[in-house]
């Protein structure tokens, strides 16, 4: 049973080293069965892995023949390997959903490397998530980075030129304040592993008072660029409009996650609650999530764009989970990570769906997308689903993190949260609505139409399916997950 | 030597000329090298004359070079 | 009004990160809290832990070697961006642009001399890269600079018979799945404690020694240069 | 103050970060930005070597007899920086390959008149 401890890694490995693998074959149809093969194989592991923590609680992993502070180490804990079957899992549906589709949006001579970039994304990530070292966050920070921005630029326009650059450029500053901030800890500690940086810290925080919060600080804007946090999320909406449908689907629901899980585990692990308390940082995450809540769907309202209207509806949906990060109880966290998980199925089911529906009737902004609902009434069925759970109607994953996010914040004794949060849901309906609404009831655009016309082959919306399906449950179990998130939180 | 580094910042900055910011960019890499030799890191020093100095400035004047080209 | 908000910009954050450093800890100084009992470790154990007379070789490669695979595959996600952004599809134009190929007799003389003592230098940094200053990273640039050298001087067609592209993605894939392989085996032995056949570290201070240390930099150093060759050729012309 | 001239390669290190921080925020020529990331990376790669010196210490690599612990400075940033180096210059490369295709298919390496485009 002990080697079961060693999956996470086998899971990065499986990943990176079939990647490299996929430049050397000539036919995309075996790449394509490669990603396919790796990416489920990366799911069983994960889903033993995670039933092996929570029979036997969580465990420190080493990497190579060295203990921890010479060596690196991965921390598996309940959350790390729930993530880790999360991530895996919706990439499978991702990949699953764009070998139909993915010939129609990039060249053929790319697409062997453009499923590369997604395995080493993912792998990237789920290292992200794993990893208990600093520095090796860093690197794989930096790999993810690079993989992704590779990813929006396989498209080869004009726009997704600019939209990689004003990303990479951003990321580049991220991840520079961030490289600052794990120098400011190594110069003040000594260590590199997030554990025994944490005991030394304890210990010497009171001699360095602004070199500590100078570093949270560092932390906080570095992640938050790669994560779009309010004031910084200007990058976002080109680059994931712009990106092929499997990629957008891929940047907004996981790896903005895995940079926000990451800023969770520094936080809370690194620094920990007494030094957080000691400098209150956690308001001023709060007040950002709140904003960015409302802003992200004011925004959302006036743009034409399909793609661009859930691209800010992802800045509104992060600002949930920064201000469950910023209620800084447990509870709070813990729904944060709830979030993710419900967010990260719910968006990509979403974005698969417009890709479709641009993808079949050539058309992006909103005005033509009146009476979609005739020629595609599936897809729009599905689409009406996802959205209800982002506006939050019961049952539905949207809902119950919006519920627990107000108990928490009553918790907290700042009622002010709840009219946010009520405010922000309203908005959320202000432009999911009229997509639905016009959709199936355009009339004006529905002359002409006929009906199923244009919807997609069954099997190849199946992906969607269980995307939607997945989000329903993760609605009807949430008890049990949210139990589950705050027993590994402990 | 630390002086001289800002200094060489700065002019990167300044400088309108595109081919000479690169070259004071080499420069400012050289110094480096020379400061973490002097900082007892001799590895590092040989990676950042080879990948510094080296390869970056060439792939910056190969960059320029093509923007050029392109003007023409 | 620019400048005046980028020069604003720049002296804040500066003073706000002054602020830190003036607390950090002095200089130079013995008792830094950087300078560990896990620096003390690294330095009295490397030799004996991992065969290496270089610490930082052997911290690269044995205790942090997880960083440095990732690493690569940082070098190998970029070389594949640029191939993927920079590649002309063969035939897409005529191929007859012209091209200058140097025609100085002294240069290629002189050149056929050169060129392979930079290459004898780095393999040579490569190999004792666990005995001096220097490893794989450094060396593979040099050799990948020896490789452009060759570029630049007998131009296109030469190299393109020398080392075609098929081949060169062949060997570069090819040595960084071995790197993940054999490093692999070496995490999970080690991370589940088993006791499976590990190479022996030899005498420190042969070339022959250190365990995975050699293969290890060879392959990075392979690595490196062809990264290094495909960066130059992609920039020059995009055809490779 | 006394903080700032004991520590002066780092005091430099930051004013060398901020300089490449403001050039890579604020300048217009994409070329001078990627400048300006390479001198933000190399100062942090300044701060972590400085911290790792320890004044009258050999450089970490073992020549005939091993001095002992106290002879040799902290090997562990070397080791770090030698990683970021080579990151650094992968992030390079993406981006001027970037700035190559971008002036392709703009015509300037401008950003904002770049931006200007999208009005059009």
């Amino acid at each position: 049973m002990k080697s079961i401890e060693s999956f996470p890694l086998i899971i990065i490995l499986i990943l990176f080293v079939s990647a490299f693998s996929m430049p050397l074959i000539k036919k995309i149809k075996i790449v394509k069965g490669i990603s396919l093969v790796s990416m489920s194989l990366a799911m069983i592991l994960a889903l033993i892995n995670l039933i092996y923590v929570i029979d036997k609680g969580g465990y420190l992993y080493r990497i190579g023949h060295f203990n921890a502070p010479y060596g690196i180490e991965f921390r598996i804990g309940i959350i790390e390997a729930m993530m880790g079957l999360l991530f895996t899992f919706v990439v499978l549906m991702i990949i699953w959903y764009s070998i139909y589709s993915i010939d129609k949006e990039i060249k053929q001579s790319k697409i062997a490397l453009y499923y590369l970039l997604i395995n080493i994304l993912i792998g990237s990530l789920l290292g992200v998530v794993y990893s208990n070292d600093l520095f090796n966050c860093f690197v794989f920070i930096e790999v993810g980075t690079l993989a992704s921005c590779g990813t929006i630029i396989v498209k080869d326009k004009k726009e997704n030129m600019k939209a990689t650059m004003k990303y990479l450029i951003m990321s580049c500053l991220g991840s520079g304040l961030v490289l600052m901030g794990i120098a400011y800890l190594y110069s003040m500690t000594g260590h590199l592993n997030m554990s025994y940086i944490h005991e030394e810290l304890i210990n010497c925080y009171l001699n360095y008072p602004n070199a500590v919060l100078i570093a949270i600080g560092l932390f906080i804007i570095g992640l938050g660029v790669k994560s779009a946090m309010f004031p910084l999320h200007n990058w976002l909406p080109d680059a994931h409009s712009s990106a092929p449908t499997s990629s957008s689907a891929i940047l907004s629901s996981l790896v903005l996650k895995a940079f926000v899980l990451l800023l969770i585990k520094i936080l809370y692990r690194v620094f920990g609650m007494e030094i957080l308390e000691y400098y209150s940082v956690l308001n001023i995450i709060l007040i950002l999530g709140g904003l960015g809540m409302i802003f992200g769907s004011v925004f959302a309202i006036y743009q034409k764009n399909i793609k661009r209207v859930i691209a800010y509806s992802t800045v509104a949906q992060m600002g949930y989970i920064f201000l469950g990060i910023g209620i800084g109880s447990n509870l709070g966290v813990s729904i944060a990570i709830f979030h993710i998980i419900g967010h990260a199925v719910t968006k990509s089911a979403l974005f698969l769906l417009v890709g479709a529906m641009i993808e079949q009737t050539g058309q992006k902004s909103l005005e033509h997308l009146k009476g979609v609902g005739k020629e595609m009434p599936l897809t729009l069925g599905l689409f009406t689903i996802c959205s209800l759970s982002m506006i939050g109607i019961p049952i539905l994953p949207g809902f119950i993190s919006k519920w627990h996010l107000s108990l928490a914040s009553i918790e907290a004794g700042n009622t002010v949260l709840i009219g946010v949060i009520l405010l922000s849901s309203l908005l959320n309906a202000v432009y999911y609505f009229p997509i639905v609404i016009n959709g199936f009831f355009g009339e004006e655009n529905l002359k002409g139409k006929v009906y199923k016309s244009k919807s997609k082959p069954l099997k190849e919306l199946m992906p969607v399916i269980f995307l939607v399906v997945s989000m329903v449950y993760v609605g009807l179990e949430s008890k049990g997950i949210i139990n589950l998130i705050s027993l590994g939180f402990e | 030597m630390l002086m001289f580094l800002i200094g060489a910042s700065v002019a990167v900055s300044t400088i309108k000329s595109l081919l000479g910011a690169i070259i004071v960019f080499m420069v400012y890499s050289l110094i480096m090298t020379i400061l973490w030799q002097q900082l007892n890191a001799p590895d590092l020093a040989i990676t950042e004359a080879a990948v510094g100095a080296g390869i970056t400035t060439i792939l910056f004047i190969l960059t320029l070079k093509r923007i050029k080209g392109v003007r023409k | 009004m620019r400048k005046f908000l980028s020069i604003g910009i720049t002296t804040t954050l500066i003073i706000i990160l002054l602020m830190g450093v003036n607390e950090l800890p002095t200089f130079g100084e013995y008792d830094n809290p950087a300078n560990n009992e896990v620096a003390h470790y690294y330095i009295e154990k490397a030799t004996e832990d991992t065969g290496a007379m270089n610490i930082v070789t052997g911290i690269i490669l044995d205790y942090r070697a997880f960083d440095t695979f990732v690493e690569s595959s940082v070098l190998f996600t970029a070389s594949i961006i640029v191939l993927l952004l920079l590649k002309k599809e063969k035939n897409s134009q005529d191929t007859e642009i012209d091209e200058t190929i140097i025609q100085s007799t002294i240069l290629k003389e002189v050149s056929k001399v050169i060129i392979p003592c930079i290459q004898i230098f780095g393999a040579y940094i490569i190999f004792y890269g666990h005995l001096s200053p220097g490893g794989g990273f450094a060396g593979g640039t040099i050799i990948g600079t020896s490789l452009i050298l060759y570029r630049i001087i007998y131009g296109k067609k030469f190299t393109d018979k020398l080392l075609p592209y098929s081949r060169l993605i062949r060997y570069l894939c090819g040595s960084i799945m071995f790197y993940g392989l054999l490093k692999g085996y070496s995490f999970i032995t080690g991370g589940n404690h088993l006791a499976l056949p590990q190479p022996s570290l030899g005498t420190p201070g042969n070339i022959l020694s250190g365990g995975f240390l050699l293969p290890l930099n060879i392959l990075v150093g392979l690595i490196v240069a062809i990264t290094i060759y495909f960066f130059f050729t992609l920039f020059d012309g995009g055809e490779i | 103050m006394e903080g700032l001239i004991n520590n002066y390669y780092e005091t430099g290190a930051i004013i060398l970060f901020g300089i490449g921080f403001a050039i890579l925020l604020l300048h217009n020529n994409l070329i001078k930005k990627i400048i300006g990331m390479n001198i933000m990376d190399t100062a942090i790669f300044l701060f972590f070597i400085a911290k790792g010196y320890i004044i009258g210490r050999d450089a970490p690599i073992i020549i005939g007899a091993h001095k002992g612990v106290h002879g040799y400075i902290n090997p562990l940033p070397s080791a770090l920086m030698l990683t970021g180096i080579v990151v650094a210059v992968s992030t390079t490369a993406f981006a001027l390959a970037l700035t190559v295709k971008l002036y392709d298919g703009y015509g300037t390496i401008e950003v904002d008149e770049i931006i200007k485009m999208r009005s059009d």
